[in-house]
């Protein structure tokens, strides 16, 4: 059964882009279709996981070190299931978004081909198969971001699309490295055969600074404001909540089996200096933000700071575990809050055709169930009880303060009061009372009712995974990848 | 130093002359050879590594070199293309 | 303070460039090139390939998972050009001329000729799948380019994505077959190699062409 | 010894085209090293026993990027040419 299912997670999306590329006139339908399958093929994973453990699959039965092998544990279940749900009411929303425009025609079968690149590459567990999955991720990412057609994204997708290719050429050069010295791509089987040597640490840091510019850690994060902040809106959310993790996720498996444990504590301290970077950066800059959709971008740069904060936690004995358990469930909560926040935000610009913050107050008054949304989200990103962004940065504190870092405690404590200055800056402007009636603001341009209610959706589960962690946190614990 | 490394260490040059060329040149169309002058060079470092001590050449890096290459000039199509849309809307 | 940071600029970057190289370097000369136990398990395993060619075999049957996403890649990238929108003038074909069309009568079949070869002994001599389309896809731009063949656009889309369709069938067919995803049945492996790489012949040449031409076929602006 | 000149030579000139290819402030002569320098890249191959790649970089690499960039500069040229155009319609936001 593992078989089918994982097939199922890369087959579906990618016959589904295949059959939208020939017949641009099916659309939503086969697309709704092929997410429901990913996210069926993630469950059923779960469900081998829970009965029997981690799972390998040796494609063409060649198995390591000749052929590409999948490896399926906790970590890879759990960010399936990312995809999946953030993916559906993405999908929904972009029914109506896109609706019968012209845009619509390119989005059906680029999205899928992301989606397949995201479910292989959470799948794989090989060198040079990851960096053919990062160039469809990246590629359609970029394509994607085009799909406004102004100037802006253009030319923001113009940046993301240099600074991508320069990030895969620097991942594929520390491959090569890791080849020429090893002469295998399997990364179960490099990990019984490499031992530290220059080679080792400098493909390392190759391959680390591609991974980080795709996955825009700070100061690394030059690209993604712009592309995040001028693609279409449900393009900013896949984008947001989803694509930048692809990139980590290869960075933590690399952390998990090719780091070797005599890793000076100076890299992982740095590494979290840039999250703590990011974290204020970001912040201050989504503070300053003019626009919704700009603020919303600046955040996601603020909250992938978090993500590299693991890398110190990490180190810290037996609370690893607890710092890699938050950090999961990190990226998983951000993915559907931050999904819903780009949603609720693009169902704002385009009832009043712009998204620039102070006045926002009519708009928002008039589609409560994306500004509800939005709120719900915010509460998540604030890390406030009860939603997922609560347990995962509980579980990341409690790490921080069992190891005795002061420092990273004090920067998430800083970190999510900076995140409610943001937050509530959007809400009271949105609340605020409009007043003496101003100048009877322009028309509204409806809004589809299933775009609206596809934010409260996703929003809805970034809440139920605070509410209910549990069934999540066993799974994540399957197989959990440990240092060694 | 053998040809093998030779021909690594030219890989490496060009690689760091294409970045080279992607940060400092300002026109799209040097950037984007700039980006592929940068690819060449890692192709190269990873066909070296197929040529062990004396043994058959390994075909696995030749793959990977023929998928990097498909790729390289998918992701230049693209670019130009780009470039050409910026272009309208100046 | 900015014209400063421009004038610095090269002498930074090349600074830079210059000691990663070095770094690189460093780290491909230092160590010892690996003991060559990838070439021999390729080569052992190259029988039960189904393709006497050790590249081919690699990029169709041992890692051919990574070939079937690098096509999809090209259709990835069709689509990318498409979605831009360029607006290109409708015909971009080169003036008719005596040489040029008696040029074409030869080169055309010629072409198609060298396609069909390279993509037959790529089974076992250099060659192979992604050769054939890029030189069909020269034949096809000759034609596009003299004005004397202007498919229409569903065959272009079928002709782009017939390759991944028919790699994807194939590989989610195996399982039922062999129990193994992408796992050819040993005496027809060749076979089935044979199918997908005719498939993917006809699809690279559609692609390359149609990114070429960067227009979206019926497309109905003037 | 011979070998050696071979291969000398060919790093050289590989270096000294890319070179070329990135500073020259002719964007056709530009492309023009870039296409010689994707032929010697494909000598290259040979050389270090990948027949294979040689074929494809020759098609594509060379050949086909070229010819991408070509017809991407004279575009270029028409485009600014033109006086004629048309305004970019946004089509979603």
């Amino acid at each position: 059964m593992t078989l089918w299912w994982s097939t199922l997670c890369v087959a579906a999306p990618l016959l589904a882009a295949v059959l939208l590329f020939i017949r641009p006139k099916w659309m939503a339908g086969i697309a709704l279709v092929a997410v429901t399958l990913v996210l069926v093929g993630a469950l059923g994973l779960a469900s081998v996981l829970h009965d029997s453990g981690p799972q390998f699959i040796a494609i063409g039965g060649w198995g390591a070190p000749l052929g590409i092998g999948w490896r399926i544990d906790g970590l890879t279940v759990t960010m399936l299931l990312m995809a999946g749900i953030v993916g559906w009411p993405v999908t929904l929303y972009a029914h109506g978004y896109f609706g019968g425009a012209a845009a619509g025609r390119h989005f059906w079968p680029l999205w899928m081909l992301l989606l397949t690149a995201l479910c292989s590459l959470f799948l794989s567990n090989d060198l040079f198969n990851w960096y053919v999955t990062l160039e469809l991720l990246g590629l359609s990412a970029v394509a994607l971001v085009t799909l406004s057609g102004k100037k802006a994204a253009l030319d923001a997708a113009q940046r993301y699309l240099y600074t991508g290719l320069v990030g895969s050429l620097f991942y594929l050069m520390g491959v090569a490295l890791i080849y020429n010295d090893y002469g295998v791509l399997d990364l179960a089987v490099l990990r019984e055969v490499t031992e530290p040597s220059l080679a080792l640490w400098v493909a390392l840091g190759l391959m680390a600074f591609g991974l980080l510019v795709k996955s825009a850690l700070f100061p690394l994060h030059f690209w993604l404001p712009a592309a995040h902040g001028s693609a279409p809106a449900p393009v900013s959310a896949i984008l947001s909540a989803l694509v930048v993790k692809g990139a980590f996720y290869i960075l933590l498996r690399l952390w998990f089996d090719l780091v070797p444990a005599t890793l000076p504590d100076a890299v992982s301290l740095i590494l979290g200096g840039l999250g703590a970077g990011a974290i204020i950066w970001g912040s201050l800059q989504a503070i300053r933000a003019t626009r919704l959709k700009m603020l919303v971008a600046y955040s996601t740069v603020a909250q992938l700071g978090y993500l590299a904060l693991f890398f110190p936690l990490s180190e810290s004995g037996q609370w690893g575990d607890a710092a890699l358990t938050g950090l999961v469930y990190f990226m998983f909560a951000h993915g559907c809050a931050k999904g819903a926040m780009f949603l609720a935000a693009g169902n704002l610009q385009r009832a009043a055709g712009h998204d620039d913050l102070v006045s926002l107050a009519p708009t928002a008054q008039a589609l409560p169930v994306s500004m509800f949304a939005f709120a719900i989200g915010g509460v998540s990103i604030m890390g406030l009880p009860p939603s997922g962004g609560f347990i995962a940065k509980w579980s990341l504190l409690n790490a921080a303060i069992g190891s005795g870092g002061w420092i990273w405690v004090a920067v998430m404590i800083a970190g999510g009061l900076l995140s409610a200055g943001y937050i509530f800056r959007v809400l009271s402007l949105s609340f605020s009372e409009s007043g003496d009636e101003p100048e009877p603001g322009p028309e509204l341009v409806p809004v589809a009712k299933s775009s609206e209610w596809a934010s409260l959706l996703l929003a809805s589960i970034a809440l139920l995974l605070g509410l209910n962690a549990l069934p999540m946190l066993d799974l994540l614990s399957i197989g959990l990848p440990r240092a060694g | 130093m053998t040809v093998t490394d030779f021909y690594a260490l030219v890989g490496v040059a060009l690689f760091v002359m294409g970045l080279s060329a992607l940060i400092l040149r300002k026109r799209d169309l040097q950037r984007i050879l700039g980006l592929n002058i940068m690819g060449t060079g890692v192709f190269m470092v990873l066909v070296t590594s197929a040529l062990g001590q004396g043994q058959p050449a390994d075909p696995v890096p030749h793959a990977m070199v023929l998928t990097g290459i498909v790729v390289a000039v998918s992701a230049t199509a693209f670019a130009l293309a780009l470039s050409l849309a910026r272009e309208r809307h100046k | 303070m900015p014209r400063l940071i421009e004038r610095c600029l090269p002498v930074l970057a090349g600074a830079g460039a210059i000691a990663l190289g070095a770094l690189i370097a460093a780290a491909l000369l230092r160590t010892p090139e690996n003991d060559g136990a990838m070439a021999r398990a390729a080569l052992e395993a190259l029988p039960d390939s189904g393709v006497g060619n050790p590249v081919t075999a690699v990029l169709l049957n041992f890692r051919a998972f990574d070939t079937l996403l690098e096509v999809a890649v090209l259709l990835l990238t069709l689509v990318a050009v498409w979605a831009l929108d360029l607006r290109l003038p409708r015909t971009e074909a080169l003036p008719a001329s005596p040489v040029f069309s008696s040029l074409l009568r030869i080169s055309g079949p010629l072409l198609v000729v060298i396609a069909g070869y390279l993509l037959w002994v790529g089974a076992s001599e250099p060659g192979g799948a992604f050769q054939a389309g890029a030189v069909l896809a020269g034949g096809c731009l000759l034609l596009r380019l003299a004005g004397r063949w202007n498919p229409g656009a569903g065959f272009v889309r079928w002709a782009a994505s017939v390759g991944l369709l028919v790699f994807l069938l194939t590989a989610i067919a195996m399982p039922a077959l062999t129990g193994g995803l992408l796992q050819y049945p040993h005496a027809s492996a060749g076979m089935w190699i044979l199918l997908i790489e005719t498939a993917a012949t006809v699809s690279i040449a559609a692609i390359l062409t149609a990114l070429f031409v960067a227009r979206e076929p019926g497309e109905t602006r003037p | 010894m011979i070998e050696w000149w071979v291969d000398g030579l060919l790093g050289v000139m590989m270096l000294w085209l890319a070179w070329q290819a990135l500073s020259a402030a002719d964007l056709l002569r530009a492309v023009a090293m870039f296409v010689t320098f994707g032929l010697l890249v494909a000598i290259a191959w040979i050389r270090l026993g990948a027949p294979d790649v040689a074929i494809a970089e020759a098609a594509i690499g060379a050949g086909l990027t070229g010819a991408l960039l070509l017809i991407t500069i004279r575009r270029m040229d028409d485009q600014r040419g033109s006086g004629t155009q048309e305004k970019p319609r946004a089509k979603a936001d």
